[in-house]
């Protein structure tokens, strides 16, 4: 067992993640510009997407990979709402709706990290992850939303709340936009036309991932840092921070073992019902729905769920599925 | 120079393009934006690193030499400061008029 | 503390050494200029988002305490608001000199 | 024919040249940063500059060579005089002029995409049509800013109009400077040179290129979307913006047959003298002729002819110049 | 609409933190921070042009509704003014409150 | 001899420097943006970090490499004694100790550019020289600032100067943090993490270089243009800007010939020795030494030093170590 979770401790993402966070803690003044991190992150997306295209385009597709991708979007839209129930006695119903979507969502470059850890450790892993990935980001933010509706009275939900617009925000977010369509230009291309772009995908996808999750340590550590409210307030983030991936991975766990999911594919649809949005649905939350406070799902998702799910998550969701095998 | 108001607005840069939206419904003579502010307020620190942008803010400039246009956008933005924060201020300014 | 003016110009990017020229040919004592500044008025909208930031706009300030630099100022940038648009606010302010 | 439009249609920078455009469409605020994609342009030019240079290197340049660079040349400086008349009866004096300027120069992209297309359908091209794209970017400038001067009333012009200043913003331009010095150092130190970049400069080239299209996609699409002034001036957009390039294309089509050049060489001499410059002549218009409506040339070059061009110009050239040979 | 100050300062980039610190060790309401501001003054041209941002400014501006903070403030920056250069200046705006 | 500097003025990363020097002199608006400037340099940093500890990971440290190591910390720390008694005749206190810092410590990027020289030419060179490039980057900043301590009399210094935040900006500070703990992930990671990342770190690194040191010959030109206070001034700083390079390179060259080290990593240290820091060094003199000017210290380091170390500088220390072996 231990062997998988060193594996992962020395790999060079996950060694560039912490040094991040290192450099908040002594104070360094390093920083990845803010312009240059995104454009990482749209490579990253882009590159996963076309790669997972072209995988699809290679392999054919089934009623297995159906039943997948319908399972990885049913766990999106379920995921809320009990993350809601659970969290609504401990925060305003504002902030447990926001947190439920944000949990019933996905984190891409959890997933990311995820493929290249499989691939580290050589599981292999199928293409059609990816559309399951992309069909997970959107539901979520939905039905959070609705669960806020219907909970919140009548005075509070007196603004002009548009489930068009809302449905807009949540499905045409640019990184979903993105990699759903670097995976759908894979699949048109196929292996020929990633022939073209294979070395800049392929081989400089771990090396972008390095600088990228460096980058991630900055920003998680500082909005951890930036916590305010008290002692009690921490406790709580922190509690639900490492509750909530735990929660959802079990679940996620016992599905994959019941429908003898293979082993890679299994520790991606672990690790995506495990990680929580810091993207797609934070930018939708604060459109949608203002009155939630982004210092609670954000602290939550980006400053704990993240490193849990990177550090301890990824290989042990993997350990456990090879026991369970 | 024509006496004028200069309108200074900060707004989290998600909802710029609806503030931007709304100012040409009103039907400003222009405005200028200025993007990936950070800053602190009452809802504690927001910095311009994170992907998203959701932390960072957006400064727009209105000049506006109509008086009750300026109560409009004034009325116009007071919601989307309330619910998500950010200041708006009003000076006097004079506008050099070509 | 000083009184003086503070002049904020909004100008194309593209027209920004020239205008930075002018000012310093004119002895401004100083100027702050902030780029990538998007916006809209009379000719449209104008994005930051071009390669060659044709679009873009540039914000200067310059805080200035001589009344006849401040006319000669105004003056001298009149002619390229007149050509290329943007605008320009003046406004009282006073200086904090240390 | 169809398989050459077909090859385009499904190359992967063509894609997300399309993607980008579907983004602005279903209104997805999916967005490259400015600096990364001016980066991404600048990559662009370093590494076609540096490949024309060693290309060049390696072989001997002769009469030909000299010949068809005097050509380009001509073209470049000709072809603003035409676009000129026929336009000033549609626009202002000023707007005609910049718009001729904008349609002798050039669009490096478009050379650049149609270089990539040319490799992807295996036709082989001359190093030294990089430095013929260099010599084109600047005479139209010049020849547009003296048509303008020469038709514009006395009144118009009464400002400090510096012939000295103008041919020094049109030569100087920051990616004629880098293309045409990328190209000189790639000359200099020839295929040794090149192999310390050959990865750089190579491999990574069309997967820069699918991001960078994705860019142009948004940007173009954006632009059509800002084009104000009724149906009547988007009409006359559209029609121009889809005529010179087919006209300009028609010119150098039966110049290229007349001359015998070889078919890779023909597709590029005529892409180039179809495209549309929307970074060195905007600039130079924005200092040299304000009065100009920067949203009607860039609209027309931007939004139209450079679509335009990507899509079905650079199949439809080659398609005829194959049958012309 | 409430009477207030609107203070803005120009400073060097590598000083931004330190005056965040002190604006929050002064209990200000609140303030606002552009990056990446280039210049010219005293001590020549100010460009943000390099790696480490040492050459480039940082505009802040703070509303503050409250005068003896606000020449709490004045104080507080006027020695980092001195030794390292920059501008500050004061004037008078209406907050929106919202 | 003239081999090598031809050798070096053929390299592809210098003709990019001359390229962009040569931009600023005609004026061309041609211009890196500075986000993607400060990520190429943080991609130099992170590549020739994680390259130099997966060298140190692959040989086995012994005696020699500590003494290199100490010897480098030592030369760091004496160097900006004599620089300032030779500068303070010259200049004021606070700007000669300033300029004695910056020329005690290194320029990361002289570094890059000598190994990439040396790779060039086929000598080799050792992993640990870039721990011995880390361990240089502060000490002169502690030294310089206490030598203007013990100079300056007590009325300049009555503000608030604290030592342990000193301490903590020069060890902090971002580029000197992010090349130790890259250097630390490269050899815990060892040749097998590097395999993931190869491509990324070596096959783009000359690239990056060419287009990194296009932007340092935009900014280094600009520098010297904005170089005020007449004539005088700027001989001095054109006379001391070429002097201190060759006198620490004097110190270093008797060093590493004495104590007979290999010749790259004598190139390697004669080169750390001759160069002068123009970002940690700058940094941390802004805020611990507010009234030494910058315009002094940063036009000799940036303006004149690297320029020289890297047309003359380079090929110059290994004709000599060459020579001298
Ligand atoms: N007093 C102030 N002066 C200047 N900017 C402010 C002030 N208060 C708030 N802001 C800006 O508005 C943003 C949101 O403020 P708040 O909603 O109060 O957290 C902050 O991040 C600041 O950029
Ligand atoms: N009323 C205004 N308030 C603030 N900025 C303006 C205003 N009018 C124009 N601008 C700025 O000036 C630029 C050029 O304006 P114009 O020449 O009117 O198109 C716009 O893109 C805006 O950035
Ligand atoms: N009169 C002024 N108006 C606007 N900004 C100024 C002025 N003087 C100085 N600055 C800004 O403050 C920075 C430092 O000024 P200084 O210390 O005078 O060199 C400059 O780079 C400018 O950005
Ligand atoms: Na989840
Ligand atoms: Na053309
Ligand atoms: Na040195």
């Amino acid at each position: 067992m231990d062997s998988l979770f060193l594996t992962n401790l020395t790999s060079p993402p996950l060694l560039f993640f912490l040094l991040g966070v290192a450099a908040v803690l002594v104070r360094s003044d390093l920083d990845i510009p803010d312009q240059v991190a995104k454009f990482l992150s749209l490579y990253l997306l882009f590159a996963i997407g076309f790669k997972g295209g072209v995988a699809i385009a290679e392999s054919d597709l089934n009623l297995i990979v159906a039943r997948d991708l319908l399972l990885a979007t049913a766990l999106s839209a379920l995921m809320p709402l009990y993350v809601f129930q659970l969290l609504r006695k401990h925060f305003s119903v504002a902030d447990a709706a926001a947190a439920a979507a944000t949990y019933g969502s996905i984190s891409a470059v959890t997933f990311v990290t995820a493929t290249s850890y499989l691939d580290a450790v050589q599981v292999s892993w199928s293409g059609y992850m990816v559309a399951s990935m992309a069909l997970m980001e959107s539901p979520a933010i939905i039905v959070g939303l609705i669960v806020y509706y219907r909970t919140a009275s009548a005075g509070d939900t007196g603004r002009d709340t548009n489930l068009r617009e809302i449905l807009h925000e949540s499905t045409t977010n640019g990184s979903v936009f993105l990699i759903v369509g670097s995976l759908i230009i894979g699949w048109l291309v196929g292996p020929q036309g990633y022939a073209q772009v294979k070395v800049f995908v392929q081989e400089l996808f771990v090396g972008v991932l390095c600088l990228f999750l460096l980058d991630m340590g900055l920003v998680a550590a500082r909005r951890v840092q930036d916590i305010s409210g008290g002692r009690q307030m921490i406790g709580r983030l922190l509690l639900w921070g490492l509750l909530l991936p735990v929660i959802n991975a079990a679940l996620a766990l016992a599905l994959v073992t019941a429908l003898n999911i293979s082993v890679g594919d299994g520790v991606l649809l672990v690790v995506l019902a495990a990680s929580a949005s810091y993207i797609a649905v934070p930018a939708a939350m604060r459109l949608a729905l203002p009155e939630a406070n982004p210092s609670i799902y954000l602290s939550m998702s980006l400053g704990i769920t993240f490193p849990f799910n990177l550090i301890i998550g990824i290989p042990l969701y993997h350990q456990l599925l090879a026991w369970l095998a | 120079m024509k006496a004028c108001k200069r309108i200074e607005i900060v707004i989290e840069h998600p909802l710029a393009p609806r503030l931007a939206k709304l100012l040409s419904d009103l039907g400003v003579p222009g405005y200028t934006m200025i993007d990936g502010a950070s800053g602190a307020g009452d809802r504690g620190t927001r910095r311009a690193d994170e992907l998203t942008g959701v932390s960072a803010n957006s400064v727009f400039i209105i000049a506006c030499d109509d008086e009750s246009l300026v109560k409009e956008i004034i009325e116009g933005i007071r919601p989307m400061l309330s619910t998500s924060g950010g200041i708006c201020l009003v000076s006097d300014a004079h506008w050099v008029k070509h």
